[in-house]
């Protein structure tokens, strides 16, 4: 039984850190620059199929990471550089419907160019199998590897921000955006840099969680809700606010799926079937209510 | 008043703007009455041509209107961006589903309940999420939306996760028998317009006025001595019940319910419509459903691509007309 | 002594409001300027034509011999103009630390540039306050971050608009300690502010604008001869 | 003249697989009829459901009022089909399920204008009940999404099954993460796994249930939903030796199959699925029954009825319809294992259900 | 003289910092109260928790014998206990008029009216005008208060709080950012209200401080540490050395 709620645990956090990777991203665009982005999730789907395609082309899943990584990133910055420029110093109404063309304009892009099927591809060969973690006790290599990858972003995400001077910068141009360039930051740089580094995590994350789920359209849209919901319970802004945020979603669901079945099998498979999942689902926007009403800006609130 | 001397020299270089009370929203005859008399010769128009399948989505379109311009009441005017108000056209649908279970068939009973439960609703979720602001009580009404997403899905009785259909269409008296095509077309008509000279008569007067100001600057009407959460929570209800009545109208038009008319993507359609219409403005969720409905159907019936096409459109939207395309069309400067 | 600043023949306007009109001004290094006049009469945007800010319709800006009247407000901000804003406008989500250390920078190359302790020595309560949140400080513990926060960027020229609006009378009186201090040490200075008494005892020169045209020039003896001018344009 | 044909089935999303394979195999059938069906040529208008009911009933909408088509085929997913069916029926629209074989429309609300022709939902998941039984298995835990069709199949597998259910697992029809569930089947630890998780919800259970190591902790049964020729080239080996269930495989034995499987291979470059198999013969049939009644399918009652008489040559071999029009026919046992060119696919290893019918037939009022 | 407002030893902490330390202060009808300490005293923290703003930790506030301390800042603004903001707070999109319309509405708590035209209220749009010419911005009526430069801006904010006729005003320094000449006439808009209206004015302006207050009270470090006349403020030890300085005296005559 111990074992089992190990294994829910471990489960918890290898989500809750690949959501992290989304969540950063779309904390910083969201807290620095203002812009709600809601086509976060086209990057990372964006991401996906690239390191899909390249993965496939290259029969390297690392290389395939890689060279996916690059092209989100740019794609990401010409993103910025083309729309999102053009939206920062707009209500967040006009951001919100620009970008849901976007994810629009992405979702069918993709489904142009490599058709309405979702993709499927596999983990490195090393990662396929389970490894025994102590006798008796096995638990997917992969979603072990994820768990590391998450948390190293994480930390280095952390120091960045919160220790270097263009974190301050970064967070300076947030707050107050001319005031920092009369400050002499280069803001619009700092801006399309910081994008970057977003979509080069959901690439990141699309590329992880890719062989994991599936590599399919509208596969952003589903997580983007999760991700914001991270986000604010967190803080926005806050890098350290989204990892909590991410490590308290990912365990919720998880565990909430595992545990709220079991209560209600007591009712009969047709009752458990249908009010459990459905229950399970409900506790993280629950969550995100109960955290609002005590911490109305979330668990780390940034500035003003 | 001897501090009355007015500064000696001002600049005047800006051009003074009427003086009027406060904002103004007018309901312009030159651009209503044309609009009205068009959407009730439609019918004729289209049984003369043999096109009676058009009224389907034109009166879909129209109830998704009523529910747009309810959003655009709390959203544009009040500022309360609700993430959630699909959830209220859930509520009025299912309402609507249910009574019809129950062989309660006449609109005249399935709209008043559907509307008095959207209240109920908007003001229970309403007495917890207005306290949070912006983009948090963006996420608390989504959060609620969600829960109730997710409370349809379980309810067995109501078809769970699978939907229900609803055995027929409703009739509403003089109309006795289920209500064609036409009839709910027009009932649609009739709905949209009184929700429009309703919700034009609100924001012209003390309540609408507030209501602006609130959205502008909340802290400081409450200390004009305004109890702002009260004002806040009655425009809430005032658009949910609105939400709720479209969505049994919406149930009755389309003759199924699930959960997923509840879905976030909903919400965030509606908000779509409101803003891309122009949010604050009268006719923006008017407008904005308007375009959005026409571009789905129309461009659907070209490709298959057609939501690239839509995205296009919304991205070139927001670019010209930032403020929405009511604003660009019927060039009424905005505030 | 050159030109430090030289401000020529300037027009500004808001969307169709025309606020400047062909004003000038000059600052020679290392002197202390003021700029005068009521409220709205465009002292403010004086100052963001010339920080880049605000784009100036026409007329020249030179500093430091560049003409920047087309550069971007970071450009000119790194070629060491610093300013104190009107509202003060600091970074709320930085802590003071982090306010003052963030931009920190050696833009005039002194041998002897600001530093934290030499801006915590000015303003004490800046030091106990250091890791309070911008947005936690009293209006005016926030006036005298924005006063560090300009100083540790080493500017040429320091602009300060209406600096000691909300101090107290003490704080007040240190500031303008300080600046006869910084003008001292030979820190070129561009003032606002409403205490024309103690400017004149400070700076050098000052420029009197109303409603958008430059209406007076003068050296610091003559304005203070000049009591008509306070009150015509002043209104002391 | 021209059969209006309204098709609509899921192109998008995990469960695209599926509807890919019955839009592909229809066309193979239609080319087969020679492009035309009963000599009739055809108009018809493909759209993607996206496996959401709401998008459906607008399209269905269409179909029947602005196109009005003669005939409705193509959807995959009973939770798509169920909602749209009533509107379908009551405009006295005639479908033909390629797929899916809901069990309300199987007993008491069987429609004479509804036919089933490849199944119904239990069917093959009984044969793994009773497969189960003979091979042993005291204790099996079951898994499915929560809708009908995943429901039906639960109860299609306990039908014939007569050990110990330790667990029914119940996932969310959108749910692509199974580590919550295989966390429970770890501890639970029956004898074998039974699931039904049709398209990419299968792919991914087996590959995330083989990852973490629990195909050596308990046997894994399915029906040929999740262990077809899909499922196979993205899985790849660790598919070996699954047993499965189906009403058809590639290598029975006879004519018309053999010139489907080959020209379904040349056409499109892989090998065809059981979904292929029936909408290929929904349009054998559909030919068959045109062709009875002269090119003409205006006169609805006999074109139903030369509907009901299915009389062509389908793949499956011997094929017929009950009185509930839905299919009496042999629900054959296959073995994942490596083939004779090397690659990996299906093999009939014999028939688990012999002359089949189903279970609800009997509610049924029509004669 | 009755007292007014009562500040019944008043503490706020944010952390660790205690913004407000067992405060006490009597308020008497009719006077004009100054409130004056250096800065980070905790003056604005005191008018947050006297207008509703922010909740004591603990401690009391009495509003005409009525004890307030937990009530809302709408309801104690109906009491008439109204306050101006340190940091300007208008309805920027709206014009001088409008703004001063809605904080009428406020004061008449004609609020709720659904279908009647506000504009149709004449009474209202004439009280309107004639305010905005008592604050000094009578010719920028139809001007939106964004376009208003830094002190017009002030004077708004002084106007939407004499639009409640108040009882009791409470002013974070309304003076700041205004010019000699606007500080004048706001010395003397404050001096006209005198007896009508008590205030409680923070300012750090001594000039004009020491014009319209009837009495002074210094707080420091968050505990008031005298009250008095001008005069005795003026000459107070304690007060010299830790707000006024040294020069001041020279500075004021
Ligand atoms: N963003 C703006 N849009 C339009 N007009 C503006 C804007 N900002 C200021 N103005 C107008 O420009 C004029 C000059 O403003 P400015 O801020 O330069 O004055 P100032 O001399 O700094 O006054 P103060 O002493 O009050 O700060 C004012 O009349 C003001 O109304
Ligand atoms: N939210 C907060 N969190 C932590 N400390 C705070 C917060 N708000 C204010 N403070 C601190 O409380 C003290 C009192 O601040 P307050 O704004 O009341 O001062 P003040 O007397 O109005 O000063 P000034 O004259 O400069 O406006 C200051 O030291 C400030 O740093
Ligand atoms: C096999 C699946 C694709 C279809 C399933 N039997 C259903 O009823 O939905
Ligand atoms: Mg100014
Ligand atoms: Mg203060």
């Amino acid at each position: 039984m111990n074992t089992v709620i190990l294994e829910q645990t471990l489960n918890g956090i290898q989500f809750g850190l690949m959501l992290f990777l989304l969540a950063a991203g779309l904390t910083l665009v969201f807290g620095i620059m203002d812009l709600v982005n809601l086509s976060h999730g086209s990057l990372y789907m964006i991401g996906a199929y690239l390191i899909a395609t390249f993965t496939q082309a290259l029969d390297s899943f690392w290389l395939g990471m890689l060279l996916g990584i690059g092209v989100t990133a740019c794609v990401g910055v010409l993103l910025e550089m083309t729309i999102l420029r053009q939206l920062y110093k707009r209500d967040h109404l006009s951001q919100v419907l620009g970008t849901f063309a976007i994810i629009l304009i992405a979702n069918e892009s993709v489904r142009i160019l490599w058709g309405p099927q979702p993709l499927t591809f596999n983990p490195p060969a090393s990662l396929a199998g389970p490894v025994e973690l102590f006798p008796g006790f096995e638990y997917p290599a992969y979603r072990l590897a994820i768990m590391a990858v998450g948390a190293l972003v994480a930390a280095a995400l952390y120091v960045l921000i919160s220790k270097t001077r263009i974190g301050m910068k970064v967070r300076a141009g947030a707050a107050d955006r001319e005031m920092a360039e009369a400050m002499g930051a280069k803001v619009s740089w700092m801006f399309s840099g910081l994008f970057a580094c977003g979509a080069a995590l959901c690439a990141l994350a699309g590329g992880m969680l890719g062989p994991l789920l599936a590599v399919q359209v509208g596969m952003g849209e589903s997580i983007l809700i999760l991700a914001f919901v991270v986000v604010v319970i967190g803080g926005i802004g806050s890098v350290r606010g989204a990892f909590v945020g991410s490590l308290l979603v990912g365990m919720i669901d998880t565990l909430g799926r595992a545990v709220i079945p079991s209560l209600f099998s007591g009712f009969g498979p047709e009752v458990a079937s249908s009010v459990a999942p459905a229950l399970a689902a409900i506790l993280i926007y629950l969550l995100m209510a109960a955290i609002l009403f005590w911490k109305p800006k979330g668990l780390f609130p940034v500035g003003a | 008043m001897q501090a009355a001397s007015i500064l000696a020299a001002t600049p005047t270089a800006t051009p003074l703007r009427s003086v009027s009370g406060a904002t103004s929203h007018s309901l312009s005859a030159a651009v209503t009455l044309p609009i009205l008399l068009g959407l009730l010769l439609l019918p004729i128009a289209a049984h003369f041509y043999g096109q009676e399948y058009f009224l389907s989505p034109v009166t879909r379109v129209l109830i998704y209107a009523v529910a747009a311009s309810s959003l655009n009441l709390i959203l544009g005017f009040g500022g309360m961006v609700s993430f959630g108000h699909a959830a209220f056209m859930g509520v009025g649908a299912y309402a609507a589903a249910a009574l019809m279970m129950n062989q309660v068939t006449s609109l005249w009973i399935a709209l008043p309940v559907a509307m008095g439960l959207g209240a109920v609703v908007s003001a229970v979720i309403g007495l917890i999420s207005l306290r949070a602001h912006g983009v948090y009580f963006i996420m608390i009404t989504l959060a609620f939306a969600q829960m109730l997403y997710y409370v349809a899905i379980s309810l067995k009785f109501l078809g769970g996760e699978d939907g229900l259909s609803l055995s027929a269409r409703g009739s509403m008296w003089p109309v006795l028998e289920p209500l064609d095509d036409t009839a709910l077309y027009y009932v649609a008509v009739l709905m949209l317009a009184s929700v429009v000279v309703f919700i034009q008569r609100l924001v012209n007067a003390n309540f609408g006025h507030v209501l602006e100001a609130i959205r502008i600057n909340e802290t400081r009407v409450a200390s004009l001595g305004v109890n702002t959460f009260r004002h806040k929570l009655i425009a809430f209800m005032v658009a949910g019940a609105l939400a709720g009545v479209s969505g049994a109208l919406l149930a009755h038009q389309s003759g199924f319910v699930s959960p997923s008319l509840m879905h976030w993507t909903q919400s965030g359609v509606l908000m779509v419509m409101v803003i891309l219409g122009g949010a604050g403005h009268l006719y923006g969720g008017i407008i904005g459903a308007i375009i959005y409905g026409v571009l789905e159907e129309s461009l659907s019936g070209y490709t298959e691509h057609w939501q690239l096409a839509l995205g296009v459109v919304l991205l070139v939207a927001v670019l010209v007309a930032p403020q929405g395309i009511s604003r660009l069309i019927l060039k009424r400067t905005p505030k | 002594m050159s030109a430090l600043l030289d401000v020529a023949g300037v027009h500004t306007s808001y969307g169709s409001s025309k606020i400047l009109a062909d004003v000038g001004l000059t600052i020679a290094e290392g002197q202390v300027a003021t700029l005068l006049g009521r409220n709205g009469m465009g002292k403010t945007t004086t100052i963001r034509s010339v920080l880049g800010l605000t784009q100036a319709q026409s007329g020249s800006i030179r500093f430091r011999g560049h003409a920047i009247e087309r550069l971007s407000a970071d450009k000119i901000a790194r070629m060491g103009m610093a300013v104190v804003p009107e509202g003060r406008r600091i970074f709320a989500n930085l802590s003071v630390e982090e306010n003052l250390v963030a931009f920190s920078a050696n833009r005039n190359s002194t041998r002897e540039p600001w530093t934290l302790d030499g801006i915590y020595d000015l303003f004490p309560r800046l030091k106990q306050r250091r890791r309070n949140m911008g947005n936690q400080l009293s209006g005016g513990e926030q006036q005298m971050l924005a006063i560090g926060r300009a100083l540790m960027t080493n500017p040429y020229l320091l602009i300060l608009d209406e600096a000691t609006e909300g101090l107290a009378p003490l704080i007040r009186e240190e500031i303008w300690a300080c600046l006869s201090k910084l003008r001292a040490q030979g820190q070129t200075i561009l003032v606002v502010d409403k205490y024309v008494d103690r400017l004149v005892t400070i700076a050098d020169c000052h420029t009197i604008i109303e409603r958008g045209k430059v209406v007076w020039k003068g050296p610091s003896q003559a304005l203070a001869d000049d009591r008509m001018l306070w009150e015509r344009y002043i209104g002391v | 003249d021209t059969l209006k044909i309204g098709f609509l089935t899921t192109l998008s999303g995990p469960g695209s697989v599926i509807g890919n394979e019955i839009r592909d195999g229809f066309n193979l059938g239609l080319k087969h009829s020679g492009g035309k069906l009963g000599g009739m040529d055809v108009d018809m208008t493909i759209v993607d459901d996206h496996q959401d009911p709401q998008a459906a009933r607008k399209t269905v909408d269409r179909l029947i009022k602005r196109d009005k088509v003669d005939l409705i085929t193509g959807m995959a997913f009973s939770n798509v089909l169920l909602p749209v069916l009533p509107q379908i029926l009551q405009s006295g629209t005639i479908y033909i399920s390629p797929n899916t074989g809901p069990q309300d429309y199987a007993g008491e609300k069987c429609d004479p204008r509804f036919f089933a022709a490849a199944w119904q939902t239990e069917d093959l998941p009984a044969a793994m009940g009773k497969f189960a039984n003979e091979k042993g298995y005291k204790k099996v835990a079951i898994v499915a999404p929560a809708y009908p069709g995943g429901r039906e199949s639960l109860n299609g597998f306990k039908s014939l099954y007569t050990g110990t259910v330790t667990d029914e697992i119940y996932t969310k029809l959108d749910q692509l993460d199974y580590s919550a569930e295989l966390a429970r089947l770890r501890s639970v630890k029956p004898d074998a796994v039974f699931y039904f998780l049709p398209g990419g919800l299968g792919v991914n259970f087996i590959k995330q249930l083989n990852a973490a190591g629990l195909d050596k902790q308990m046997a894994i049964l399915t029906t040929g939903f999740s262990a077809d020729e899909d499922v196979i080239k993205s899985v790849g080996a660790p598919m070996t030796g699954l047993f499965n269930a189906s009403q058809w495989a590639s290598d029975l034995d006879n004519e018309a199959n053999k010139r489907f499987v080959k020209d379904f291979n040349t056409t499109y470059g892989r090998m065809p699925t059981l979904y292929a198999s029936q909408a290929y013969d929904v349009a054998r049939l559909i030919d068959s029954a045109a062709k009875k009644t002269g090119g003409k399918v205006t006169d609805k009652e006999a074109f139903r009825v030369a509907l009901k008489s299915a009389d062509f040559a389908s793949v499956r071999g011997q094929f017929a319809f009950n009185t509930n029009q839905f299919p009496i026919q042999n629900i054959y046992m296959r073995q994942v294992q490596a083939l004779p060119d090397g690659k990996l696919g299906n093999r009939l290893i014999g028939t688990a259900l012999a002359n089949h019918k189903d279970a609800f037939a009997a509610e049924c009022k029509m004669k | 003289m009755s007292t007014v407002l009562r500040i019944d030893n008043l503490v706020k902490r944010f952390g660790g910092v205690l913004a407000t330390d067992k405060a006490c202060l009597d308020v008497s009808e009719g006077d004009i109260h100054a409130l004056i300490g250096p800065n980070g005293a905790g003056k604005t923290t005191l008018i947050h928790q006297l207008s509703g703003a922010l909740v004591p930790t603990s401690g009391h506030i009495f509003f005409q014998g009525e004890n307030v301390t937990g009530s809302s800042i709408d309801k104690r603004a109906r009491q008439g206990l109204v306050r101006s903001y340190q940091i300007t707070s208008i309805f920027k999109p709206f014009s001088v008029h409008q703004n001063l319309t809605i904080a009428i509405q406020g004061r008449t708590r004609e609020t709720l009216g659904m279908w009647r035209r506000a504009s149709y209220v004449q009474t209202r749009l004439e009280e309107a005008e004639q305010l905005a010419i008592r604050v000094g911005l009578g010719s920028k009526l139809g001007q939106s208060a964004a376009m208003l430069s830094h002190g017009e801006q002030r004077q708004l904010e002084v106007g939407l709080a004499l639009a409640m006729r108040p009882k009791m005003l409470l002013l974070d320094e309304p003076m700041a950012g205004m010019g000699h000449e606007e500080s004048g006439q706001l010395v003397e808009l404050l001096l006209g209200l005198k007896r009508s209206v008590t205030i409680l004015l923070v300012e750090h302006d001594m000039d004009a401080v020491f014009k319209v207050a009837d009495r002074i009270s210094t707080l420091v470090f968050g505990r008031v540490i005298a009250t008095g006349t001008p005069d005795e403020i003026r000459r107070h030890p304690e007060v010299r050395k830790a707000y006024l300085g040294d020069e001041f005296e020279e500075v004021a005559a």
